[in-house]
């Protein structure tokens, strides 16, 4: 057991020493990624500006489904004929 | 008379034994978790219910030629399913406060200290004469204190095939046990004034940067170790599909139907290796221990983490956040947030601990491709 | 001029026989029925389809390597596309009505009895001379009277694997032929009083039952009847993922995607074994016969059964909801329903027709069991 | 033949019967579990007030689509035009 | 010590050669064309990255039990992805513009010229010393010329296993390319009168000459030609699933999540061929520049034969449509409608070049047949 | 070489001859379609008249969404409040 957990001792110090090389390299990647935005800078997109990728991908595209437009077309029809009472 | 006794023969009844009713109690005590109290469903809900199916006598559900047999023969045992679910997450994920601080890496990569310390126990359990882990299987246990689901399982079924069941049931329930397990650990281990410390708004990244890290984490992780490259690869492929925005369909695709689809499957085929022999064991209390310390360790060392960045910055950091590393999305995130809004109603940390919590996903599958190429077959 | 010969010789013209030319029109006709007649078109057009592909020389669709072939021996071969097919059937299944009136169990039992009789017509044949149906081929072309096409097509790949299409084929046909073949069954054995018979309205059914019900179900049968688990093990899971509101994703994609993509590829492939040699002999009109036979006494039982239970009963039962015990959902509740307006036009026997409905496939699912527990390999 | 004929008037037997048998206990279990529900009740729900579940899981959840709200906003103010003269 | 020394000796550093960075490269090379230049994205960016995953020394992706691996033997050696695909293509396919104009096919039969003529030009090749194609490797390359990607891939999977990944590429590169590899062809084959032709509006077709259409193609495929029929017969599929209107479930799955599961899967097994033996070769310089030759004949074919067309016509055909005859739906047509707007700006020829456009898939698929027929194995 | 030369020019005068013929064929095949069409007439049908499928079709069948009927009444209300005045 001694040889298993001087083993488990060297993965210990092996594994967090790589974990932690690791993710160090990828901060520099980052900041290096930060630095060639800045250098060659794109437009700066915010969520909001970027319209929300629809759920489905439709083939045929259509701005406003038939459904919602005919729900929507009822709806203010309806509504119009009670105001111009 | 005679096919009345076949037909008895064929029941269950004449062949129970009293293992597979504890089995049996078991699945119910997972749907249970599942559907009341909400734990992880997604996964603990086709698990507990495969792990019905299996425990059956004369059903053959997960013998040669049953269902259940096929679906892991394919998915799991080949690792597709998790490494199918791991490029669904990578889809899902929103690495911008990661790269708006990208410090925050560091913390993912302390919460992994719970995995490579539990190695040690798992060692140290064997000492007791019912458990005889081999490292194989101390690495595979260690891994749930990466708090990462599809990691884990990727892990156990290349490591330790026969540990898979009780290990994946583990890793769920502890991920789902995280508002219960961190906050003490998190009180404890910080001052009053350090929950309260507010943070500096993080920066707004383009989306050229958000398209870019993905493919800077793939050409590390080849260069650097491409034991990691099956699980960070194809995290990095649904993050990509996902930021690239000119597949949109196929990173819908991979993040609803296809995840959908690999979820079920999953589930039951973990559930399918909850059978009494395989569970009813002690090993199975040491992998419930151990992976409640790793959780626990892994917590604690992102919390010192962030308390010595916080020491070394000139920006304030809460080291709350710390505790997010070890992944667990976006569990923990909000763990740290509720915790933090105790102490300081107006500090919202959420968007703060997101970036260690994404960073935990990538540090706990890099520790994965450190103990594959280690200790792997 | 000698590749020209080439291409002749690889044209299908020199290779076609009448055998051919004759199961070819059987493809067009089950696509005619499917597109004009909307005969179950969700199978029935990938069958006919699938009939096309497989009976041309020299296609090689259903020959080793050919991709009906692979999706034959993956999906049908193994059982797994009619068990993914049941648990999308399971998820989209409202067990209300049955669990508000649990009597409504009988009905889906005594409608079985068109299976079991069946299999007496069956040997009966084997006095005709060109008949020779085994036991298990006989109980494989009985289970058409349990109006269920994933049952009859798992049952047909275990018991009886080359008269599996024509068991489909006539499995689906019948089904969709439920208001042509009923409505003259249950008028005669239902006097005019009888079809008028009002109903009590339903209790409402919380959500906690609708729950514990698929779990009570897998549970019995687990233990009474194991060989009945793979098909209603599926389906009880589809229902509890749909029922248990905490993995709606998961629910959504088994009913939606993952039953329509198994859908065409089951489809396709039992249409694959629609093959001349194996559709083109007397066992097929011999299965035509046994399965509209089956039917009918399917029918008669349950309306039977009705009647005795609204003999015996405080409460009215209407005995034509009996016919909805032979399965074939919604279909057969709605010619119960339409029947029963013909009678007495405000008297809607939907609701309470469904409870035996769905009945009928747990009762079918049950007899598929039986019959693989006593006659199976 | 005789004896398949033998053969199958078992199964005819031996099927219904066990078909009515489990289907009878389902019947007792059905009970149980009503049973249980009236000893231990949970609020009714009826399925009007369960809010229909949508047919696909948004990952990014907002309440009511951009495209719904625009379609919506667009019926209303050409209305209001219409209505406003 | 030791365990660093086994993790350097796990890096990929120690074990990197030259031609697996010029193939990371190559992979970076097809990302940028798919996400900065929007070529053919939804193949290219699976491709490059399974291209970046493939040709990392020790990763194992495509080694026996890498992901990649499985995807590529499960579903490109079988040819069932590029057929799911096709049938997906098929269900989103209108065939209206070609039904209403069938001499339309006579365009989509001269371009596949492109295919035939570059036989000889891959047996030419053959004259310079390092250049060695066998007739089936020619095949292989030339169907690049169909400018059709599930036809190519199935082909080259059948035929040339060894070149699939640059013929992949080749053929999804070019038709990304259409918009400017066609345009000077057109316009150096064509006078400015030509172009600026008007043609007569297109009748309306009904939905039963929809439904027959596949149908007929089918059953002449069948019979003329069964080597053609995998491709055709699901394609075919496909286009019956949308046009009959009764299975519009299974329709859907097949045009969005069945389809994107397996582009997201046949992108990856593609780039996972691109492997640096395979690709640095010359060949691969021999296979792009072939397709290019392939494109621009087939091109200037569909021209040729739309200016004998118009010759010989009493209506008018505007001979730029001939260029559409290639395939690459629906980039062609949109190519021919934009270089006819430029010769006159009220000439929308959109619709007019869908037919052939559609007609050079079927097209290709049928010479894709007949080069099985006669090469194949 | 020579050889191979020879058989790739077969291929292309067999290979383009029988996709000709082929594609002719299919011409007369939508000439006879077009013809059967005309002898037994089905109601025209423009791409307009046949309503667009849904791209998901939904197992309990409702007419308009709850949501999208929510989102209706209440934008259809804020505007009755706003002309009210
Ligand atoms: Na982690
Ligand atoms: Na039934
Ligand atoms: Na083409």
């Amino acid at each position: 057991m001694a040889e298993q957990l001087m083993e488990a001792g060297v993965l210990l110090a092996v594994g967090m020493s790589v974990v932690f090389a690791f993710l160090t390299l990828l901060i520099a990647g980052i900041h290096l990624i930060a630095w060639f935005e800045r250098a060659f800078p794109s437009p700066i997109e915010t969520p909001s500006t970027r319209p929300r990728q629809e759920p489905k991908q439709k083939n045929d595209i259509t701005e406003v489904s038939p459904q919602i437009a005919a729900a929507i077309s009822a709806a203010v029809s309806t509504h119009r004929k009670s105001t111009s009472k | 008379m005679e096919k009345l006794l076949i037909l008895w023969e064929s029941t269950a009844i004449p062949h129970f034994e009293i293992k597979q009713i504890i089995m049996m109690l078991v699945g119910f005590a997972l749907l249970y978790l599942a559907i009341v109290r909400k734990f992880e469903p997604l996964l603990l809900l086709p698990i507990g219910f495969g792990a019905l199916l299996t425990n059956i006598p004369l059903a053959g559900f997960s013998e040669a030629g049953g269902l259940l047999h096929y679906i892991y023969y394919i998915g799991v045992d080949t690792g597709v399913f998790p490494l199918l679910i791991f490029m669904g997450v990578g889809a899902m994920t929103d690495f911008s406060a990661l790269i708006a601080n990208p410090r925050m890496l560091l913390l993912g990569a302390a919460a992994q200290f719970g995995i490579f310390a539990t190695l040690f126990g798992a060692i140290l359990l064997n000492g007791l004469s019912f458990f005889d882990f081999s490292l194989q299987d101390a690495s595979a246990i260690a891994i749930i204190g990466g708090a990462d689901g599809p990691t884990a399982i990727f892990l156990a079924s290349k490591l330790a095939p026969e540990l898979l069941g009780a290990i994946a049931v583990a890793a769920y329930s502890y991920m789902a046990l995280v508002p219960i397990i961190q906050p003490p650990i998190m009180k404890a281990l910080t001052t009053a004034e350090e929950r309260k410390l507010p943070m500096a708004q993080l920066r707004v990244v383009s989306k050229k940067e958000k398209i870019l890290f993905p493919l800077a984490v793939l050409l590390m992780t080849l260069i650097f170790l491409p034991s990691a490259t099956p699980l960070v690869g194809m995290f990095c492929f649904g993050n990509l599909l996902k930021e690239c925005g000119v597949v949109d369909r196929l990173s819908n695709t991979a993040q609803n139907e296809l995840i959908n689809i690999v979820t079920i499957f999953l589930g039951l085929a973990v559930g399918s290796k909850l059978s009494a022999d395989a569970f009813l064991t002690a090993e199975t209390l040491g992998i419930l221990a151990l992976g409640a310390v790793a959780f626990s360790i892994g917590t604690a060392a992102g919390v010192m983490m962030a308390k010595l960045m916080n020491k070394l910055s000139k920006d304030n950091i809460n080291p709350l956040i710390g505790a997010a590393g070890v992944s667990a999305v976006p569990m923990a995130a909000r763990v740290v947030n509720k915790v933090g809004l105790e102490s300081n109603p107006h500090n919202f940390l959420l968007m703060h601990a997101m970036g260690p919590n994404v960073a935990g996903v990538l540090g706990s599958a890099v520790a994965a491709g450190i103990l594959l190429a280690l200790v792997g077959p």
